[in-house]
């Protein structure tokens, strides 16, 4: 079944069982993002250590791309300098906008490769990219705010 | 039965007049096409009168004085005629726009165009009621309206079970109130809104009344005569009419009052370099060529309904209703948003289904060939409102049967199994 | 000599491209279409383009999460993509509007919009300078503008000869222009505007400058990164497009930082009973279930125009100007109106003979099959400063001939006799 | 030609040779009527005696139908009290919106029913209405000054 692709094992796991979900109740940055076409909702808090990611934690409501996108981006973040995040991130928007035409860089993206599938799917992609929009405007923030 | 003295409608050989009922979906499935509400589907008909208006007849109206100009001017003009049968309307009562957001715009900006002599001028003080049922399309522009001129905006409330709250008519339509702007159905619910309490009330305080019908002129009779709202607007596309041509409708004499919107050629009487004046409805609001292919089409496509019977046609969304409330209800963990009763209510339903999110129901749907609709329906706050933070809308039209929802039932029973 | 280089377009092969052209006028004669400055005809493929979207792909854009709604969505935004490319504009650059009367009005409706706070904020004391000879669809929205925010309108006179007199340029345009809206191309005499003068002025004072193509982008290359100007306008109908189909270009900063135009859905970014903000340009300005057939129909009528190369049409439309100013000026008392040699002037000629009056003189013509433009062209205050109460107007297109042209000349010979 | 049924003779003659062309210097009413679609401008003069026409003049440019009609209008009416002016008046109405059904009264419209060809071309029947407008606009306006 086509649909396979998208919902992929992985994705409807971390959908079932998201990681790093409640919020911290200390940040450095707080945000709260909205998916206007669908209505889905998401808070991100972010802490950082100098340039290092020390804690994401979110809240929200959404589909399971939604939901397993910004999972397997926290797992992905947490301990890593905003530099390696940035590459994480383009590499990310990159498999997202390749139409199927890429799998995806296993070493790099790790579990966000199972999010392939949704490059085919054009109006998924913005719920894929929710969360990682939300940590983008959140790091900006925080890194605004340690100056 | 009202429903048993009319023909039935035969969708079978309704399906055949629409072309896309021949492709396949996801690698070969029928389409199960349950998104009416968002748009409808166009019989061979339609597409057609646009495409021979484009061979043939092609020319700006109102404009030349040669041959094609005259006949571009005659199918245009003619189909106004049909849009003001179809309507039970004058013909001078029927503006095209092209769109029933644009018509929604046309007389909010209309409003707020109207000087202090006009019947129309709002002004601080002054109310706008709406409800909170309403597409964004009768809602921003009203907030804008708003907030251009310092009037207050007030709503009906909308109960648990998806109809307005009129217990506080008088509270809500006030001395103050200059306009009530409110759907006649449902984009969500379904719910077809009473109008006659409405109606009187708001007349009796010298407002007057805007009806959002893109969800009842496509689905059921409406007559203006007896409607008694001042203006009504719809849209082309969901009455199997093309893209790009809505209907703003108003009665003759506030048409004449109201202030110009969009600005340009054709709509005027006079010009200078600082000043300008008016032609009368419905050109005045009508600024440069139009949207002439669009008009033929939807006049094609008014009569194509016209040809099969409003009522005909109403009755049986009325049965494809019954019968989907009834599977539909039959389902574990499915939760009707809107009437659970078919009384008073169109052929839209909208549910939850456990914690299936509503974008991954619909996914799994279109992986079957069945499209419906996921999200807010362009009524936020309505969904907000109601707590959910979206839901899935199946919409039924003149083509769809109960195969259709068995269909969507199999669909939502292995989406189930699925996530 | 420029055109020599270029291929010559074969109109021997164009004319079987528009279905049009196979059709008899006033009992049996050849049809002279001379009227492509009011509409221009259509190719069977941009017929096509619409019909195959309504028979196979149409949904509702950007809203369902279904295979047709995919599909829809990409039509609709592969067009946007087409009409970026053929002016070398950014995609997000690409409003979709009804047509150019209405892209004009949302950058006049969208500026009034603009509270104190905004870069666009227009009141009493600022000026808006416009032209003589502006069609009224890029006259009178400023005019309403300056009326409702008690702004002054000012502008560039129009010479004997038909060009914009410049020579009080600094004059025109103060430090308190804040908008100069004028057209590329008069719609009645033809004069193609030079702009470098104006927008390096207008950009000095920092205004911003609005210009109306209409004219232009359907018959020369139109590249928006070397023209200057901010924001642009056209519609699809007079490039061999589809009605009901308008384009607005807006630099991509401008078009984030102006306020919305026509609201309702898909437009926004939340929406509470009270209260909304906005999507990014170009959605922001495309409340509605949009004119996607229509959007589809004007990328393949651009791809079209685009295969035969908008070089080699402008130089066939030059020649086609030389002739007929050369074949017209050997008429006893026919007088051009506009620019009599064809440097900087468009295939647009507009003449008056002796006493016959224009109407009577588009009747013949059109019982000879010729279908020109009579009357005042939506410029009155042109006309007026011209001292000509009407004129007669023939406009060429990629599909015109020279015999085309002999036509005309031998339709008027006639009339002269007459009447 | 199916061209001569517009262009009849008379209406040839009446735009070569228009009567009661030139504004008189008395009148009840003076009124300015515009053709929004093609510029055509009328100025006419009305004069009353009681319920009788007793002048109507005119000024103004415009095409061979428009400049005929109001022609033939002041000959039809100068003499003739209101009531029958307002039959006549209908009649024109009617054979204008014929489109060629029929050929008009001639004992009521006398040369006016040359202007039956008007009715096949929808575009220029304003032109002909153009004197006519004018005219009952003067009228109404003349008899409530006379009140
Ligand atoms: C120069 C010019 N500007 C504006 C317009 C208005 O275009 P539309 O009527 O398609 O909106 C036209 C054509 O009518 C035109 O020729
Ligand atoms: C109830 C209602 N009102 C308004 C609209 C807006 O119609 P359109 O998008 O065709 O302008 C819609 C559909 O989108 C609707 O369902």
């Amino acid at each position: 079944m086509q649909l396979d692709n998208l919902y992929q094992e992985v994705i409807l796991d971390h959908y079932k069982n998201p990681q790093h979900k409640g919020l911290a109740a200390h940040f450095d940055a707080q945000v709260h993002h909205i998916n206007p076409s669908c209505g889905d909702e998401i808070t991100l808090n972010l802490t950082l250590a100098g340039d290092v990611v020390t804690s994401v934690s979110w809240d929200g409501v959404g589909c399971s791309i939604s939901q397993a996108s910004v999972s397997i981006l926290t797992d992905l973040v947490i301990g890593k300098s905003l530099e390696d995040v940035e590459k994480i991130s383009q590499s990310f928007m990159e498999l997202m906008q390749s139409k199927g035409s890429i799998a995806g860089d296993e070493t790099l993206l790790e579990d966000a490769v199972a999010l392939a599938g949704v490059s085919q799917y054009p109006a998924r992609i913005k719920c894929a990219l929710l969360g990682w929009m939300a940590f983008k405007d959140a790091s900006v923030q925080a890194q605004a705010k340690g100056k | 039965m009202r429903s048993m003295s009319l023909p039935k409608i035969s969708t079978a050989e309704i399906i055949t007049d629409f072309p896309i009922f021949t492709r396949k979906i996801r690698d070969g499935k029928r389409l199960v096409y349950l998104d009416s509400g968002a748009t409808s589907q166009k019989p061979q008909c339609v597409i057609d009168a646009e495409s021979n208006f484009y061979r043939t007849h092609n020319a700006a109206v109102h404009r030349g004085a040669h041959q094609l100009a005259e006949e571009a001017t005659d199918a245009y003009e003619g189909a106004r005629a049909i849009v003001a049968r179809f309507l039970r309307a004058e013909i001078d009562e029927i503006v095209f726009t092209k769109s029933a957001t644009e018509s929604l715009n046309l007389v909010a900006y209309a409003i707020g165009n109207a000087d202090s002599a006009n019947r129309f001028h709002i002004k601080a003080g002054d109310e706008i009621v709406v409800t909170e049922m309403e597409h964004h399309a009768n809602l921003i522009p009203w907030q804008q309206l708003a907030s251009r001129t310092g009037a207050t905006l007030t709503w009906f409330e909308v109960t648990a079970e998806g109809r307005l709250d009129l217990s506080q008519l008088d509270r809500v339509i006030t001395e103050r109130t200059k306009i009530v702007a409110l759907t006649h159905q449902s984009n969500v619910l379904g719910t077809i809104n009473p109008l006659t309490q409405i109606t009187q009330r708001a007349h009796e305080v010298g407002a007057v009344v805007v009806l959002d019908a893109c969800q009842s002129v496509p689905h059921m009779p409406v007559d203006v005569r007896t409607l008694g709202v001042d203006f009504l607007a719809f849209s082309g596309h969901k009455a199997v009419g093309p893209t790009g041509i809505g209907i703003l409708w108003g009665k003759s004499k506030l048409l004449n009052e109201l202030p110009p919107f969009l600005t340009g050629g054709s709509m005027i009487e006079n010009v200078t370099m600082t000043n300008a004046t008016w032609a009368k409805a419905p050109k005045k609001f009508e600024a440069g060529v139009p949207n002439m292919a669009q008009a033929v089409g939807l006049g094609a496509a008014l009569n194509y309904l016209d040809n099969i019977g409003m009522s005909s046609i109403f009755d049986h969304e009325q049965e494809l209703t019954r019968y989907g409330l009834q599977v539909l209800s039959e389902i574990d963990d499915l939760k009707i948003v809107g009437p659970t009763s078919s009384a008073d209510r169109g052929g839209t339903l909208s549910f939850t289904v456990g914690d299936i999110h509503p974008h991954d129901l619909g996914q799994f749907l279109d992986a079957q060939g069945i499209a419906v609709r996921t999200g807010h329906h362009c009524a936020w706050p309505l969904t907000r409102k109601l707590g959910v933070p979206a839901t899935t809308r199946a919409s039924f039209y003149l083509y769809n049967t109960t195969e259709d929802i068995d269909a969507l039932v199999t669909g939502i029973r292995a989406a189930q199994k699925y996530f």
